[in-house]
């Protein structure tokens, strides 16, 4: 009674995670967060070069290449963490560099794209930048931890764009976890007519909707991951986009007032959202994708 | 994670594939869907076939693995579906094989694996809906014998069916949970009355069941007395778990019927329509993916599957409802012929988001057992 | 401080259906109505008249004409009353047949009309059919009270077809208010876990969530109605069919199994808000025409 | 039903649009969004040229429909909004007129309409968000004064502010809504703090409160004490009311330039961008009628406003939000450009559904008050 279509992050994966996780948690907790949210537009680049260290970058560049050989299914499990902890910076495209830009696998080298829908994320701060940026101009970013210029847009998808997307969907998936999360323990907390919120069914039904957002989303960009499927992976970026999004709203409106404010972590995550929505296969382009196929 | 197979695995699918191959062509025509009889003529007969060539026991004995592949292959085959022996296979026979006596093993779940008996569910009541516990329908014992009176809904099959596994109260003072019995049925017994009950599909695929004073021999209850709740947990979570493999196979398939129509009949010019097909897909897509996980997790746990059924009912409920909606866009104005495909399922599919645990039930149960928010109203 | 805006129906309106509904309720209550679902496809000729002479169909003719000489405002309340009641046969096209086709202002005649979109209701009950029938072929209708024809679609939405879509939208509204009733009344009766379901949160959010679309939509209709705009008839046809398909699945919802049987009545409004919905000016083409005039 | 105007209302259209044609142009340039005193000032003045032309009193004397065609022409002419004044015209001012003494109406309402006094609010707490009733800033009762001390949040123009409406507990061992005091505090008065609150806009257009033993006279309490709670939901009637007039004919106007940009840059060609833009004008365009509908019913019920707040309040908080998630299709990437127009609108946009009653509490007004299902959880 043993089958191999097991689904589930094995134990070096789930090590991995941990891994990862842990690193982030210490370097970067809620103060290094608001921290940066303070100073926007730099890249911490200590921290970046213990993302190199860690194997963030180099993860799936092959051992004799010096990376650590293994594959998407693994990096889309770091990238739900660090979209988790609102980790800022190029991630995506440093991490797509890593082998082909020096210094990138190391985290020596920050590395920023010119995503198809003409946005540059980073550009003031990158070391290195792919694609045409020439003529770019700033936005006032709405996301305090993303600045971004526009540059004219390629809507060319190239293979790299494809696992760009699969891991910003991983991301997504990140944020919708945080969301779901940070809204049960609001809702354990906080008390109103005389009981915890989460005792009302208004409040449980929002909690319960974000977390089966969040299953769906994070089992279409793990399954996307192990196929590698251009189609599977548009699916997932569609899917995961609108669970980050609306996890972070409807986790805002289990705040209330309080999620409101700018001290609260929540906004952070759903403009972020809307940024990573928006930067790669956005969810028309992404649904179209789907239905070319059918 | 890994959505490969072992190549035991793949040899199972393949000599599974050949003897579909081979063996549905033979099948008889099916029948009518208001031919009951002849209904379950066709599925006991089915199920026969499956029996001789070894996958009699495939819900049961096989791995989650295999169980996964044996649906997603039957159905992108073709082949029938259990039909009248849902309950008996998926149900009544799971729960016997887990609570029953040798004696009660021996006696039925070989006539339901070899498809000569067929069972039928006498858990729902008109007024206990989403709250199951406060059934109503009373067993007094008398002798050897429990006699039972009370009133049952929502039973398919009933007409044909030899057994049905009921729930009753065998313990009025106990609370809710704790009174309850697990019996078996036979139809023909005296006192029992089945009535059809006409769906707003117009059809007559359930049953309402009259039961007046029918007498139930003690050893005819699986389980201790007043322990039938738990009982029936094991039977729902089989339900929850696994059940819809085949549905999500049967949605994806209709995914590509509904684009084909749309490229014929012009809707597919719509950027909306498209959109709306291409979202739908991705998410029949995840939930597909979503099964799988959910098996690895019970192949994992021995079996019993877990929470992911709730959170997987919910969504694949509403997308399947919103699927429908879909197609009845690219049928247009044909969305209003039930003679046309699809039209027929979309009425069946409103009870999706009803039976079995209620969309509101299932966000309670997700809130409260798998995030841990605080029991409330 | 007396203002003339009064957007409510004023005394003679209120009148005039609570005539209606007292005639609807007398002729046509629960029992009628599931006779004619068990013997469908027959116009009630009597009861037919009957509408004739309380002025259902002359309500806009002028006096002069033997009409009633009122206007939409009015017709919109009688429609209103009549999708409520789930009224069957061909009520608006011999509505708007009333002084051109002989006998149709009086009950006499029963007329219907080839829809835009090319369906036709009614066809073998009706005594006149307006618009080119030829070569319509039946359909199993979806709604056991309205026999359907396909003709050729025409596409074109004439100035009596934008009546026809206000008339349709005002019975909308009528199943909108219906099932928010019906819904409440058995949230106040259904005991489950203990107390009546109305107590439940996600019930009563259901229900409040079925008011609101059916004030919002009867405000539409009504404006509509005032301003006989074509732009605001298309509007009020989109909230309509939208408030009447949502209400009638919510409503199917509160009712749990029950509603799911052919016994209880919410099928019947679900089904006929398909037919309405897609009859004239279905939701795209109403979007598109409220859009074109932005 | 009759959506036409008497000759007197339209002469009061003409003769307003007419002096708003003459006035406007000579109004000095909007002060920066953070500039506080500048704001006060510029608001100010325009309450005075309001008050010095006749329409100072428009929100308290006129009827309903003269107030809904004054808010109308303001918005349609780009007026400024009420702004400073907010408080003091639509919330303290009708409070005091209703409840007041003769001196304390002598007092404080000229002073309002002339633009030369400002109110806040401080009404929340943090630990008091929709539960108001629930709020623990104490008044205690020394001589001839009441001694506060507390935390108020959600105040805007908080730093501008002569006045603050408060609510206070005078009655600790009351039960909730009885102990409860409707006090006019004075801004500069000892132990006052006012911090300013960043919302997740940025900007920092609400204030935190901190009361520290601050001395209130008693004869600045409106109404009995302990009856502060009725006297403020007068006051919150008032605000459910006609209060969304104005951003309903702004949300009108804003389709008209989302449909011009989208003409401009091609999104308008996608039909379904096309047809979302044109169900919201549809619902925008019910939801101003449904405000026509809810002040004729209060101008037939003698000025107070219905249970129709509760109805448009939800629908209308959802539709506006729903417009900025358009409009962010319509901008595409320009959608994270907050230099452009609409989205730092977008960001205020997500207080919609919870300030001044969360969307779920106003389900549970509705679904009690309006349908009488019982209360619950």
């Amino acid at each position: 009674m043993t089958g191999a279509v097991d689904f589930r992050p094995n134990e070096d994966q789930r090590d991995l995670r941990r891994g990862i996780r842990e690193l982030l948690a210490g370097r970067f907790g809620r103060e290094a967060l608001r921290a940066a949210v303070d100073g926007p537009g730099r890249v911490d680049r200590g921290l970046w070069k213990e993302l190199g260290e860690a194997g963030f970058f180099a993860l799936r560049l092959p051992e004799e290449e010096g990376g650590v050989g293994l594959g998407l299914p693994e990096a889309v499990l770091l990238f739900e963490e660090a979209g988790r902890a609102l980790l800022p910076g190029p991630l995506v495209a440093t991490h797509l560099a890593a082998g082909a830009v020096e210094g990138a696998a190391e985290g020596l080298t920050v590395v920023t794209e010119v995503s198809p829908e003409g946005l540059v994320p980073w550009l003031d701060a990158a070391d290195v930048v792919r694609g045409d940026a020439a003529g770019a101009v700033p936005l006032r970013s709405v996301d305090p931890l993303t600045p971004l210029h526009r540059a004219p847009r390629t809507g060319r998808l190239s293979a790299g764009a494809v696992e760009a997307a699969l891991l910003t969907a991983a991301e997504q998936v990140g944020t919708a976890a945080w969301c779901t999360d940070a809204a049960v323990a609001h809702a354990g907390r906080r008390e109103q007519f005389g009981q915890v919120i989460g005792g009302f069914q208004a409040v449980k039904h929002l909690c319960a909707g974000m977390l089966v957002r969040t299953e769906v989303a994070r089992a279409a960009v793990q399954a996307a991951a192990v196929t590698a499927d251009r189609v599977e992976i548009a699916g997932a970026k569609l899917l995961a986009d609108e669970a980050a999004v609306a996890n972070a709203r409807d986790c805002l409106q289990v705040h209330g007032g309080m999620g409101f404010t700018w001290e609260a972590d929540v906004h952070l995550h759903l403009k972020r959202a809307w940024v990573r929505a928006a930067l790669v296969l956005p969810g028309a382009k992404a649904a179209e994708e789907v239905a070319s196929a059918l | 994670m890994d959505l490969s197979y072992t190549a035991e695995e793949e040899e199972f699918r393949a000599r599974l594939r050949e003897w579909l191959a081979a063996e549905l062509p033979g099948l008889p025509p099916r029948p009518d869907p208001l031919d009951w009889p002849g209904r379950r003529a066709y599925d006991c007969g089915w199920q026969r076939r499956l029996y001789d060539a070894g996958y009699g026991h495939v819900h049961w004995d096989a791995s989650p693995t295999q169980r996964l592949i044996f649906l997603e292959e039957t159905e992108r085959a073709g082949a029938p579906y259990v039909g009248a022996n849902f309950v008996g296979l998926l149900h009544a026979g799971p729960t016997i094989a887990a609570e029953g006596t040798p004696e009660q093993r021996e006696r039925w779940l070989e006539p339901v694996l070899r498809g000569d008996e067929v069972w039928c569910q006498g858990f729902s009541e008109p007024d206990a809906g989403s709250d199951l516990a406060s059934l109503r329908t009373r067993a007094v014992r008398d002798g050897d014998a429990y006699v039972v009176t009370g009133q049952k809904i929502w039973t398919s099959h009933a007409e044909v069916a030899d057994w049905c596994e009921l729930l009753v109260r065998t313990d009025p003072e106990a609370p809710r949970h704790r009174g309850i019995s697990w019996l078996a049925l036979r139809m023909d017994a005296p006192g029992v009355t089945v009535r059809p009950l006409r769906t707003l599909a117009g059809s007559t695929e359930f049953a309402e069941l009259f039961l007046d004073e029918v007498r139930v021999p003690v050893s005819h209850r699986v389980g201790e007395e007043n322990d039938g709740w738990r009982v029936t947990m094991v039977t729902l979570s089989f339900e929850r778990g696994t059940a819809f493999v085949g549905e999500v196979v049967a949605c994806r398939r209709l995914l590509g019927e509904l684009a084909r129509t749309a490229r014929e009949n012009g809707t597919w010019d719509d950027p909306a329509l498209r959109r709306r097909l291409g979202a739908l897909a991705a998410r029949f897509q995840a939930l597909w993916r979503l099964t799988q996980r959910n098996v690895s997790e019970a192949q994992a746990t021995g079996g019993v599957p877990g929470t992911g059924g709730s959170v997987f009912k919910l969504d694949y409920s509403h997308a399947r409802q919103e699927l429908y909606d879909a197609a009845a866009d690219v049928l247009g104005p044909d969305a209003l012929d039930l003679g046309r495909e699809w039209n027929l399922d979309r009425l069946s599919s409103l009870s999706y988001t009803i039976a079995a645990g209620t969309s509101q039930i299932q966000r309670n149960i997700v809130a409260e057992r798998i995030l841990g928010l605080p029991k409330g109203r």
